[in-house]
């Protein structure tokens, strides 16, 4: 129950979640990659609040705005994957990539 | 006792009871497992039910989402009202004013028809 | 008590979300995902984060039925009947991740964490509720504009009939 | 054993009508009430599987699909004739308590869908995409733009509050029909419901009554309209009846929630329009009129159907209660 | 910390109730479709256990078992836990600082439960009504959750007990009453009951729970019927004053208060048909988000003088 371990977890869970999204060829795969890293930021956050400054609020803002994004980006990206599944009947990545250079 | 001791103890009491019933139906009901078709008032499956549901309302979900933000910061505020005065109902009713534009142009824009 | 909690609750959280990555069926990815917040808010508690604990498991149910519901929308194969695999480069994606975990572990355990100032007031709510109205208002009001940004924009990109073409006026 | 011989002794009903043999389906539900019977909606809730006159070919395989989603310890009943109906129900709990006789019968074997359990005759015959031997969906354009799956559900015979032997196949994508085909399974001869009377009118326009408020969910004001049929039918005189049906009309006619979830789909109207044809031949109990006959309902059905969602297609076909 | 017999009172009592709530249930439906003798059908849902006991276990074709399990379990259990937070009479089993959260984020574990049982058998009339309980969720959870606040608003702050205690002098019910009229609805809702039991209406043959075999069954029914008794159970410390009352003691006028609850909701049960959810979920965002936020402005306001 120290803080390396907490911040252990936090980066074991931002690692798979980044395995998750750079493997997975499906948006929505992806988003579950990035959910997953948000995921270990929640516990980073939680523990450096507790475990550093529990005098002040900043570690549980941090949180509700960690909870936040990840409910925002999911938003928008079901929103993104609605349209380009309309407009082009694919979720997959590798037809997604207009913008690339 | 620890209350949340308490709490798993009556999770876990809660598991075991529904232990109980699937042991107590093995031991009581007729033995051996029927595997049947899915029930489709007397048709036959021409595929699985399993399968990509369009679902009519994604639109609601996302301005759901969205708007189920605004909740997190609402029950905090519930506990300070009574401290911190008028600033801090004027801020939250802005706040809430501007989650309601999003509710109504959603409304306009048929979102919360079925698709 | 709670060490035994944090490492059931922590292995639990991991392996989970591995799990997301290995099943076949969408449904189960979403749910491994779901057990993974779970405990992720379980350890919250553990930090005598009480409201942020009971938070996380609230919107994360939430959530995860909306991804669910999507996953199964857009996914090939939804239910994992026919065995695929929906992977590209996994190796190279592998070798990465395991990179960054050996940084960030390196640099967990070798900086010296400053000690803890000050300590946990006896309700961190009432607290993150004063921040929020007071210092923090900034950050509620962005949010509030981000959401708002939100609802438009993903009202505007996902449905296809808009207040033009009514058909059924009701 | 105890607990076999309690559960038996209030089987849970599933009554399947056959068109033509409404006599004994009134019959049966007559008896299923006066016992105290629970109602099932689906086989896997029901221990008794009650048909109610002689099916024909098509529905008699519809009701065996249905039979065998039944779990033992179950019981089949087959009723011609009205008369026959208190006799045969009474000895369904003996039948369902003896353990060893359903132990014996009972079938534990694993359902496998037809296409697979043909012999493959060479490899043309290989269904694509087929797992565990059934296809998976097919996704098909749709009003929404989005090509999803569409799932093809048969509404059949075997279903609460739906019309004797009639099925419609609707292709369904999310909960929204894109097309249906209805039609009756071996319609039979002349109907129960088109002899000469009022009281038979009356009856006819109770028993849809039934059906849409059990489809609208109320089944409280359902089992009362069935009450009121079965009443009209076995010649109560017209002072204790009509009171009673006016009490019943106005109760349905002013429920603000069911004008709310009917409204829009021509339901109400139809609604209101059957209540006051009850009433009115409640009210002239001579008069020999029989039923007036329904205009073509199969044919227009399937393109009011399309583009509703599943619970407002239920709701049209019971307001337009198709008779064979 | 938790005084023991909290611990064994709350299983014994749930279960009393939810027994009290099914038989309660039987007669009032035959009393209201004015069958023969409607007492008779008191012991219903003992009969409907004993048919689901010695029922044979049946599968569908190609189901997922885990997750339709896991469902079907996840239903008693958030029962459970939600009633973990509610004062009897005097204390609750968890005394939690943040009770609301906790129990509307249990309560929120019944869509996972029911979109289970309707995903899990692979049968298209089972994942209708899962479905259609996730868009009654979207429809129900936002106004609840006004509701839930404004009671927080009200007692300010989010323990069960004290928001119980802080209404000695004149009931939520009473002057909240449009936050009061929300959480009933979402109630039914929660437990998918009476008007609002759309996912497991008959016009799809019992939507998410028409593949249940003999246990799960009688699983599924014990967790609809304990969550109705919660929901109903929760009424009294948020809106009726908790314990408070002349003559009889707290536990006893908590259980009064309870039986009234649950006893409203039975009978909207019989008394009014199902809502459609493609019209109740416009009619939740336009009508009941609104007014649950005036409710909250008007709380507000009285909190501040």
């Amino acid at each position: 129950m120290t803080l390396d371990a907490f911040l252990l977890l936090a980066a074991a869970l931002f690692s798979v979640g980044l395995y998750g999204a750079l493997s997975q060829q499906s948006i929505v795969m992806l988003m579950m990659g990035l959910e997953l890293m948000v995921n270990g930021i929640v516990v980073a956050g939680g523990a450096f609040w507790y475990y550093i400054a529990p005098g002040a609020a900043d570690g549980q803002v941090l949180v509700l705005v960690a909870v936040t994004v990840m409910a925002l980006e999911m938003a928008m990206g079901f929103a993104v994957v609605t349209a380009l599944f309309r407009a082009r009947d694919a979720d997959l990545t590798d037809d997604a990539e207009d913008l690339r250079g | 006792m620890e209350t949340f001791v308490a709490v798993v103890a009556l999770a876990g009491l809660g598991g075991a009871l529904i232990t109980a019933v699937y042991a107590l139906s093995f031991l009581t009901g007729v033995r051996g497992t029927l595997g049947v078709a899915p029930f489709l008032s007397g048709g036959v499956p021409r595929e699985h039910a399993l399968s990509r549901f369009h679902v009519r309302w994604y639109a609601v979900t996302m301005v759901f989402l969205a708007f189920d933000m605004e909740m997190i910061f609402m029950y905090p505020w519930a506990l300070v009202v009574a401290s911190m005065g008028t600033m801090a109902v004027v801020e939250m009713f802005l706040f809430l004013g501007l989650l309601l534009l999003g509710v109504l142009y959603a409304w306009r824009e048929g979102a919360f028809r079925w698709a | 008590m709670q060490v035994a909690a944090f490492w059931a609750l922590a292995v639990t959280a991991v392996a989970s979300g591995v799990a997301v990555f290995r099943v076949d069926s969408m449904a189960r990815a979403t749910f491994a995902l779901l057990a993974s917040f779970l405990c992720v808010g379980g350890l919250l508690l553990l930090l005598d984060l009480h409201y942020l604990g009971a938070l996380v498991v609230l919107m994360m149910i939430m959530e995860m039925l909306v991804m669910a519901v999507f996953m199964v929308m857009y996914m090939m194969n939804p239910a994992g009947l026919m065995p695929m695999t929906m992977i590209h480069n996994g190796r190279w994606a592998l070798g990465i991740s395991v990179a960054v975990f050996a940084a960030l572990a390196a640099g967990i355990v070798l900086t010296p964490w400053p000690p803890r100032r000050g300590a946990p007031p006896d309700d961190p709510t009432y607290a993150l509720g004063e921040a929020i109205m007071g210092p923090k208002m900034l950050v509620m009001m962005g949010i509030g504009l981000a959401i708002l940004a939100t609802m438009i924009g993903s009202v505007v990109l996902s449905t296809d009939r808009g207040r033009y073409d009514r058909e059924d006026p009701r | 054993m105890g607990l076999t011989a309690y559960a038996a002794g209030r089987p849970s009903a599933l009554l399947v009508g056959v068109p033509g043999a409404a006599a004994v389906r009134l019959a049966a539900e007559a008896e299923v009430r006066r016992l105290g019977w629970a109602s099932a909606s689906s086989p896997a809730s029901a221990s008794v599987l009650v048909v109610c006159g002689d099916p024909g070919p098509s529905l008699a395989a519809a009701i065996d699909a249905a039979w065998n989603g039944v779990p033992s310890p179950r019981a089949d009943v087959r009723l011609s004739s009205p008369g026959t109906v208190r006799a045969a129900l009474a000895d369904v709990p003996a039948t369902l308590a003896d353990l060893p006789g359903q132990r014996a019968s009972a079938v534990t074997g694993s359902w496998r869908p037809p296409a697979a359990a043909e012999p493959e005759h060479g490899h043309g015959h290989h269904m694509t995409g087929a797992v565990h031997g059934l296809a998976m969906a097919e996704r098909a354009d749709d009003r929404d733009g989005l090509k999803l799956d569409v799932l093809h559900l048969p509404f059949g015979p075997v279903l609460p509050y739906w019309p004797d032997g009639l099925q419609i196949r609707m292709a369904v994508q999310g909960d929204v029909v894109q097309s249906a085909e209805a039609a009756f399974l071996d319609p039979s001869g002349p109907d129960f419901w088109d002899e000469p009377g009022a009281r038979r009118r009356a009856a006819a326009h109770l028993d849809a009554l039934a059906r849409l408020l059990g489809v609208a969910g109320w089944r409280a004001q359902a089992e009362r309209a069935r009450l009121l049929r079965d009443a009209a039918l076995d010649g109560t005189p017209a002072a204790t009846l009509l009171p009673r049906a006016t009490r019943f009309a106005r109760r349905v006619a002013r429920s603000r929630t069911l004008r709310w979830m009917t409204d829009g789909l021509g339901v109400h109207a139809r609604l209101l329009a059957r209540l006051d044809a009850t009433t009115t031949a409640l009210a002239h109990l001579d008069d020999p009129e029989p039923l007036p006959p329904e205009p073509d309902v199969l044919g227009v059905l399937p393109s009011l159907l399309a583009g509703r969602d599943l619970a407002a297609a239920r709701l049209i076909v019971a307001a337009l209660d198709p008779r064979p | 910390m938790t005084p023991v017999w909290t611990v064994v009172a709350l299983p014994v009592a749930l279960g009393v109730l939810t027994l009290l709530a099914a038989s309660g249930n039987a007669v009032l439906g035959a009393a209201a479709s004015g069958a023969p003798a409607p007492l008779r059908h008191w012991d219903d849902p003992l009969r409907a256990a004993a048919r689901a006991l010695v029922q044979q276990r049946r599968r569908t074709f190609a189901a997922d078992r885990l997750l339709s399990r896991v469902g079907v379990v996840t239903l008693p259990v958030a029962a459970l836990l939600a009633a973990v937070v509610l004062p009897l009479g005097t204390r609750a089993v968890a005394d939690w600082s943040v009770g609301v959260v906790w129990f509307n984020a249990m309560e929120v574990a019944t869509w996972a439960a029911v979109w289970l049982t309707g995903w899990g058998p692979n049968s298209a009339y089972a994942l209708v009504g899962g479905y259609r309980y996730l868009a009654q969720g979207l429809a129900y959870e936002l106004p609840h959750m006004f509701a839930l606040i404004t009671v927080a608003l009200g007692a300010g702050s989010l323990n069960v007990t004290r928001v119980a205690d802080a209404q000695d002098g004149l009931w939520f019910g009473v002057w909240m009453p449009v936050a009061f009229a929300v959480y009933l609805v979402s109630a039914l809702a929660m437990a998918f009951w009476g008007p609002l039991a759309h996912p497991v209406a008959d016009d799809v043959a019992s939507g998410a729970a028409v593949e249940l075999d003999g246990p799960d069954r009688l699983v599924f029914a014990v967790g609809r019927y304990a969550l109705l008794v919660v929901a109903a159970a929760a009424a009294v410390p948020f809106f009726l004053g908790g314990g408070a009352g002349p003559w009889l003691p707290a536990p006893v006028w908590t259980l009064v208060k309870t039986l009234v609850v649950l006893g409203a909701l039975l009978w909207a049960g019989h008394r009014l048909p199902v809502l459609r959810m493609d019209r109740f979920l416009e009619f939740a965002w336009i009508v009941l988000i609104p007014a649950s936020l005036l409710q909250m402005l008007v709380v507000a306001l009285v909190v501040l003088d």
